[in-house]
């Protein structure tokens, strides 16, 4: 049986979850029924999604492999008449190394993540409405993976912003919450505009929003001048908001909003990761043109080191590892811009840090589990010395931390840290200048990981609260994403030659990849990067240990001349919020000054004139009706008789002459 | 006539038989059990849709049959399947509408087949004759109906507007009828059709011109076009709810199929005269239907006037029908839009006559009563807004991509002023229903809770709204098949004629 | 001599006078016999142009008014049993007096 | 015209039959037509004219009659026959009925006509005028009878109508249905 043809149901599955418990929704209330068929389904699209990914790893193993498999659906299909192009747009799905993959990681993330939310969530008013709208998360961002068209992708994407918006704003009676919500909604709009206009102008340059046959056309022929480096650009826009990068990465710390598994889910694991897919997806774009290539790294590379600079100065654990994903993002944009021999490793980090940024945000979910009656229960101020309290989170914890940091032997080792090695390998000049930069945030990456583990886990401090382990509903995901924290790397060092059996597993799954981009293969094994790799970590390691884990030590470091003005910056986020506002407001009252002129002088008495218009004619042909039966028989006789008069005189003759 | 060939008549045999079956089942029904006549009846309806279906897979999709003025073809089978969808879908919406014991539930229901078995019989007629009798089988039972709350005034006030327009309507579609026979010398549809293709000069007969025009003007006050919709409001607003919904959808349906049948087999000849008609009358539908839309509280009197406005932009498509393109007919946009549309219209109007169907068991009859039913009840009101956005034409549900098809019709055949009409009545039709969603949105107001819809209006409400969702999502379903059913229609008239 | 033209304009005027009762009598039940009046119109038509222009089809217009005549019955029922339904409920059978419904 | 060319060829082969010296006598003699078109009118007058509904009635039973008699003219004797038993006999008696049942709350100093009653009645024969002038482009058929008519209209209505002669019965048991349940004491919705 060739089922590789139920792949549509990975999709349809969440979403069956979702209409059953909105249908549901009054038997569901009160009860655990709707996170079990939430759980049930998501489960039921996981394990199809292993399948269609171990066929796809094994087609690609044997001859018969010819390209990516597609389904298409017609979706609309119109002949017209002359003077119009026939409009015929598809809808399907696309499987290959790169969407099997991704589509592996969503379903087995966010599978874990709705067990752990059984206990999360437990006793909210709002339960069953968070299942239901996770379950449209899913289905939308299982859309977006496995799409293969710009359009369906497209639809996807605002899917997943709306059911962002959704989860954000879920405790919507804290104003805060709701404030986010609206905030990460226009700002990532706001590049969505973009993409939306480089979809466009692709289409009608193209004739079609399929990946596939996009990738096949001569795309430099085609698209000359500045749509070479425009469109993919453009379509950058959209990664850039997604993906929260610098300069729209604003929202993604307010995002912290919404309950913990969202942030897990949403805010570290997948959509903001579908920015970098986006890229991916589109990579054919990108690799013809340079310009667009260095214009993703260096905003790759400045978005992580800036998010690691804000990172090592704040107090809401949250927030921190808000800032964490966002340098990770940075990170595989950088990878991506560097050129094909960064691919490979871009997505390699996209899958690990979905498991350990998973399990950071849910541990940290579990550590502020007892506080939640303070205001701010992840404010790390009320934390410390927590390790004997929370053995299992603590553990889970600390190798997510290793994992993230790059010690050796742990995921981020071989992901990240190929990453950065991949910028020195590209041999361009400028490149070295990212990999420098690259290099000297890894080093701050180590030190604020490391800051936040000390001062939540260590410490002599006793916590007020009756502090208590999670229960094992949340124990359990923890566990299992620490597993894939420490052996997630494994699969992937192919670059470092340790020649093991699976060494270089990721990189014989991407073949097709390397293959349609000529990614250059490395076959010596770099010492270097991995020593320098080892050092950064370490170097961090020791600085938070000196700074924080004895003690608070630094108060005094805060006063030197030098660091304060830097401190300040990093604790003022950049300013970028206020960047934004005074453009806003620049911007907002140039046009609303203009806006309202026109408003006043042209529209307004326009408008209302139209108004009062039809509401006159409105109310005039409602006074008309004065329900006598016989005026409605008289009406229709003077319409019959007007009929009648228009073709005795012949006047069908005379209008026919305008049609 | 062979009686082989009476397989072309199963789906009325079917109906006919199944309304004999439910007079009989009223009479043996003890009491107390009355109400499963009802659930009988949409259940047999069900099965005669898969049945249908099957059939047409099976035994003769791709071929057309007559007997004598009446054909049986896709065209047909596909509005067939769209009457037995209306039926079902009032059926269920009226199960709950009677109370446990109440005599005539029986033929209440069998007068809804009879009004389904007047449609079947107008979309399959290929004879004047034939024409004007389902016409009429399609009229008679609705007067009833409209009329059968006999305590209600407002009820039998209705049925008497609704017959006494209906019968003046009656008599001109007759008398129209009668001058097109002294035009052409034939009732039947094909040879009339051939008489019209094959002279030219008869297509401007002046007598032949004045009886279509009397028949189109009986079309349209079955569908309610200005300013033959008069009617309209006052009979919805009297008549018991789940009739309205049946009224509002079923003979509208069926005219516009019956329209639509004479247009593509032959009437192109006659289009220079037909688009300006048409043009005027689907811009004066609209536009009078959105406006007066604006200021009505009561439900069903909005939705009236919403009803007339879609028909308006029905019409739209039948404006956008272009003259001499007689190659390949089917391939205009118009034709496919049209079809599309009143699948469209089908279950965006379903939905929310249902949902004020079931309001007004309640009690709740005007918009300002909505306050606060987001609250009491978060289902029904959420199942509201997506019917009435559908109708508004809000992306993605089935309503845009309806209005989509029609308006770039409308393009299509350089009608851009239509079209730019059409783009601001939509607009327009925003504003009233969003005030209804406002009202059940925004507007606060304590007051007792409105119990859940029992399981068969559920049911209804379900496929209904699971109909505007995914056709909307994938219109391709309904285009492709509507693609499938015009072909065969305009390129051979009728294949071949039983004897 | 007689022609189609007389039979014609015997049926127009005939229509016509149905439809001026139609639109203004007050009662229902003349309203009912106005209607019964434009179908006779109609029915004049169809035997007399079936007699005048005999073609193949001439037999439609025979039989066209039997028809008619059964869907005439039929309504004229239908619209009695209406009519005292009203009657029974607002003791007038005057349908401008039926304006309950309006606006 | 095909069908008018056909009828002439018909004609042709028809002549000297049996019945026309009766179409000679009944055409040239307007006299019963005009006679017949002046009941008629006369009669549909009253109906919509006359204060008295029930005298109103009962020129709709003479109305009827006399379209009756055009039958006849027309050489139609079944449905002349038809249209005397159905029309007269059962419509307009039922019409009478119904007449008589309503009469209890009979006010007479009521107006019987609405306030349409001028403008429509210039309108009205408006559109007469119209439809009479365009029937004035018809030219005089040539005109023949038909040999027994009446079994080629019964061959009609069991072969070529017979879908429509079934449908015409499931219409009358439709108004049956109808009037029965509207007439019914009981609340039924």
């Amino acid at each position: 049986m060739d089922w590789i043809k139920f792949a549509y149901l990975i999709p349809l599955l969440p979403l069956a979850a979702f209409l059953l418990i909105v249908f549901g929704f009054r038997f569901f209330k009160g009860s655990r029924i709707s996170s079990y068929v939430s759980i049930l389904f998501n489960t039921a699209s996981f394990v199809l999604s292993c399948f269609v990914f171990l066929k796809i790893l094994n087609l690609e193993h044997t001859d018969s492999y010819s390209g990516p498999i597609q389904f298409s659906l017609s979706w609309i299909h119109l002949h017209s008449v002359s003077g119009i192009i026939p409009l015929h747009l598809q809808i399907g799905i696309l499987l290959d190394p790169l969407s099997a993959i991704m589509a592996l990681m969503v379903t087995f993330v966010s599978t874990l993540i709705m067990i752990y939310s059984i206990g999360y969530m437990e006793g909210d008013p709002g339960f069953s409405t968070f299942f239901s709208y996770m379950s449209l998360f899913v289905m939308a961002m299982l859309t977006l993976t496995l799409s293969n068209n710009f359009l369906l992708t497209f639809a996807g994407w605002e899917l997943v912003g709306l059911c962002s918006y959704l989860l954000i704003g879920f405790w919507y009676k804290k104003p805060s919450a709701a404030k986010a919500a609206i905030k990460a909604f226009v700002v990532t709009r706001t590049g969505d505009v973009g993409f939306l206009i480089g979809m466009i102008i692709l289409y009608w340059k193209t004739g079609t929003f399929n990946f596939i046959q996009i990738s096949h056309l001569n795309l430099p022929a085609l698209l000359s001048g500045w749509l070479l480096w425009g469109i993919p650009l453009l379509i950058f826009c959209g990664a850039v908001g997604k993906s929260a990068q610098f300069p729209l990465h604003v929202w993604l710390p307010d995002a912290m909003e919404g309950p913990t598994p969202v942030s897990a889910l949403i805010h570290a694991a997948t959509m903001v990761a579908a920015g970098v897919y986006l890229v991916a997806r589109t990579y054919f774009l990108f690799v013809i043109s340079p310009t667009a290539l260095l214009v993703v790294a260096w905003i790759g590379v400045f978005t992580a080191f800036m998010a690691a600079t804000m990172a090592l100065v704040q107090w809401d654990i949250k927030r921190v590892l808000a800032y964490s994903t966002i340098s990770q993002l940075g990170y595989m944009m950088l990878g991506l811009g560097v050129g094909p021999i960064g691919f490979v490793f871009a997505i390699f980090l996209l899958l690990t840090h979905a498991f350990f940024k998973a399990l950071l945000f849910l541990g940290a979910g579990s550590v502020s589990h007892p506080f939640h009656e303070e205001e701010n229960p992840f404010d790390m101020h009320h934390y410390g010395g927590l390790k004997k309290k929370m053995p299992h989170t603590y553990w889970t914890f600390l190798f997510a931390t290793l994992a993230i940091t790059g010690c050796p032997l742990f995921a981020g080792f071989f992901s990240k840290d190929a990453v950065i090695d991949s910028a020195f390998q590209s041999r361009i000049l400028t490149h070295n200048l990212l990999w420098g930069l690259a290099l000297f945030t890894a080093f701050l990456t180590s030190a604020y990981m490391f800051r936040m583990f000390f001062l939540t886990f260590h410490g002599t401090k006793e916590p007020e609260h009756q502090v208590h382990e999670s229960p094992w509903v949340m124990i359990l995901p923890l566990m299992i994403l620490a597993v894939f924290s420490l052996i997630g790397g494994w699969f992937g060092f192919s670059w470092y030659r340790l020649h093991l059996p699976w060494h270089d597993w990721i990189e014989r799954f991407m073949n097709p990849y390397v293959q349609l981009y000529h990614i250059p293969v490395s076959h010596t094994i770099d010492w270097m990067g991995m020593g320098l790799g080892t050092f950064v970590f370490l170097a961090g390691f020791f600085t938070a240990w000196v700074l924080y884990s004895k003690g608070l030590r630094f108060a005094s470091a805060l006063e030197n001349p030098i660091i304060k003005p830097f401190h300040q910056l990093f604790v003022q986020k950049w300013y970028m919020d206020e960047f934004w506002g005074l453009i806003l407001s620049l911007f907002g009252f140039g046009l609303s000054s203009i806006a309202s002129w026109i408003d006043t002088n042209l529209f307004d008495g326009t408008v209302r004139g139209i108004g009062m218009g039809t509401g006159g004619i409105g109310l005039k042909i409602r006074s008309i009706q004065t329900g006598f039966v016989q005026q409605y028989a008289f009406i229709i006789y003077l319409a019959v008789l007007i009929l009648i008069i228009f073709v005795v005189s012949g006047g069908y003759l005379w209008t026919a002459r305008f049609f | 006539m062979k009686g082989s060939h009476l397989i072309i008549f199963i789906p009325e045999i079917a109906v006919l038989s199944l309304a004999l079956l439910l007079l009989i089942f009223d009479w043996v029904t003890p009491k107390g059990k009355k109400v499963w006549i009802g659930y009988f009846s949409a259940v047999m309806i069900l099965v005669f849709m898969g049945g249908f279906l099957c059939l047409a897979k099976n035994r003769f999709f791709p071929y057309a049959a007559s007997f004598h003025g009446f054909v049986f073809d896709a065209f047909a089978l596909y509005f067939k399947e769209l009457f037995l969808l209306v039926v079902f879908l009032a059926t269920l919406f009226s199960v709950n509408f009677f109370k446990q014991d109440d005599e005539g539930q029986g033929e209440y229901y069998a007068l809804l087949l009879f009004v389904t078995l007047g449609c079947f019989l107008l979309v399959s007629s290929a004879d004047l004759l034939m024409l004007f009798l389902s016409f009429e089988m399609m009229s008679i039972p609705l007067y009833v109906m409209c009329a059968y709350r006999k305590k209600d005034s407002k009820s039998s006030e209705s049925g008497l507007k609704y017959f006494l327009i209906g019968a003046i309507t009656s008599a001109l579609l007759l008398y129209g009828i009668s001058l097109v026979y002294a035009a052409t010398g034939t009732t039947n549809l094909h040879a009339f059709i051939e008489g019209l293709v094959s002279a030219n000069k008869l297509a401007y007969n002046p007598i032949l011109l004045l009886g279509l025009i009397l028949m189109l003007c009986a079309f349209c006050f079955k569908i309610a076009a200005v300013p033959f919709h008069m009617w309209a409001p006052d009979v919805y607003e009297g008549a018991p709810a789940p009739v309205v919904a049946f009224l509002a959808v079923s003979p509208k349906i069926a005219v516009i199929g019956l329209m639509t049948r004479l247009f593509l087999a032959g009437m192109q000849p006659l289009q220079p005269f037909w688009v300006f008609l048409f043009a005027v009358l689907a811009a004066f539908t609209m536009t009078v239907g959105n406006l007066t839309a604006l200021f009505q509280q009561n439900l069903k009197r909005l939705l009236a006037y919403s009803g007339i406005a879609q028909i308006g932009y029905i019409l739209v498509g039948f404006a956008s029908i272009q003259p001499f393109f007689k190659n390949m007919p089917t391939l205009q946009l118009g034709y496919q839009a049209i079809l599309f549309y009143l699948a469209a219209y089908l279950f965006s109007d379903l939905a929310a006559f249902g949902i004020v169907t079931y309001l007004s068991a309640h009690g709740i009859e005007d918009v300002k009563s909505l306050k606060g039913l987001a609250e009491k009840n978060p289902m029904i009101a959420f199942l509201f807004l997506i019917s009435l956005l559908s109708l508004a034409g809000v992306p993605p549900l089935v309503g845009f991509v309806g209005k989509f098809y029609l308006f770039l019709a409308a393009v299509s055949s350089r009608l851009y002023w239509l079209a730019l009409l059409g783009v601001v009545n939509s607009v327009i039709s925003l504003f009233y229903y969003l005030r209804v969603a406002r009202t059940m949105y925004f507007e606060k107001e304590e007051g007792v809770s409105i119990p859940y819809p029992s399981f068969s209006m559920q049911v209804a409400l379900l496929v209904a709204v699971l109909g505007i969702l995914i056709i909307g999502i994938y219109p391709f379903m309904i285009t492709h098949f509507s693609l499938q059913v015009l072909t065969p229609l305009s390129n051979v008239p009728i294949s071949h004629v039983m004897k | 001599m007689i022609g189609i033209f007389h039979y014609l304009a015997l049926s127009a005027v005939l229509f016509c006078i149905g439809l001026y009762g139609v639109l203004t009598r007050r009662n229902g039940i003349a309203v009912l016999m106005s209607i019964e009046l434009m179908f006779n119109a109609a029915n004049i038509n169809f035997v007399a142009f079936s007699y005048y222009f005999k073609g193949i089809h001439f037999i439609s217009g025979e039989v066209f008014p039997l028809f008619v005549i059964a869907v005439a019955a039929s309504e004229a029922a239908v619209g009695l049993a209406i009519i005292l339904s009203l009657y029974r409920n607002k003791k007038t059978v005057n349908v401008d007096e039926a304006n309950q419904l309006r606006g | 015209m095909r069908f008018y060319a056909a009828a002439d060829e018909d004609h042709k082969a028809q002549k000297g039959n049996i019945y026309e010296n009766r179409i000679r006598l009944l055409m040239s003699n307007s006299v019963l037509f005009y006679s017949l078109a002046v009941l008629i009118i006369s009669c549909a007058f009253a109906v919509v004219f006359l204060r008295n509904i029930f005298h109103a009635g009962l020129f709709l039973l003479g109305a009827f009659l006399g379209v009756a008699g055009i039958y006849i003219a027309l050489f139609n004797y079944f449905l002349a026959a038809v249209q005397a038993l159905v029309y007269s006999g059962a419509i307009a008696v039922l019409i009478l009925f119904g007449i008589m049942l309503t009469q209890r709350h009979y006010r007479k100093e009521d107006p019987s006509h609405n306030a349409f009653k001028w403008i429509a009645f210039v309108l009205s024969f408006g559109i007469a005028g119209f439809l009479v002038d365009s029937f004035r482009s018809l030219k005089p058929g040539s005109i023949f009878p038909v040999k027994h008519l009446l079994y080629q209209m019964g061959m009609a209505l069991m072969q070529t109508y017979a879908i429509p002669f079934e449908v015409i019965s499931a219409l009358l048991l439709v108004a049956l249905l109808g009037a029965f349940s509207l007439a019914r004491e009981k609340e039924d919705l």
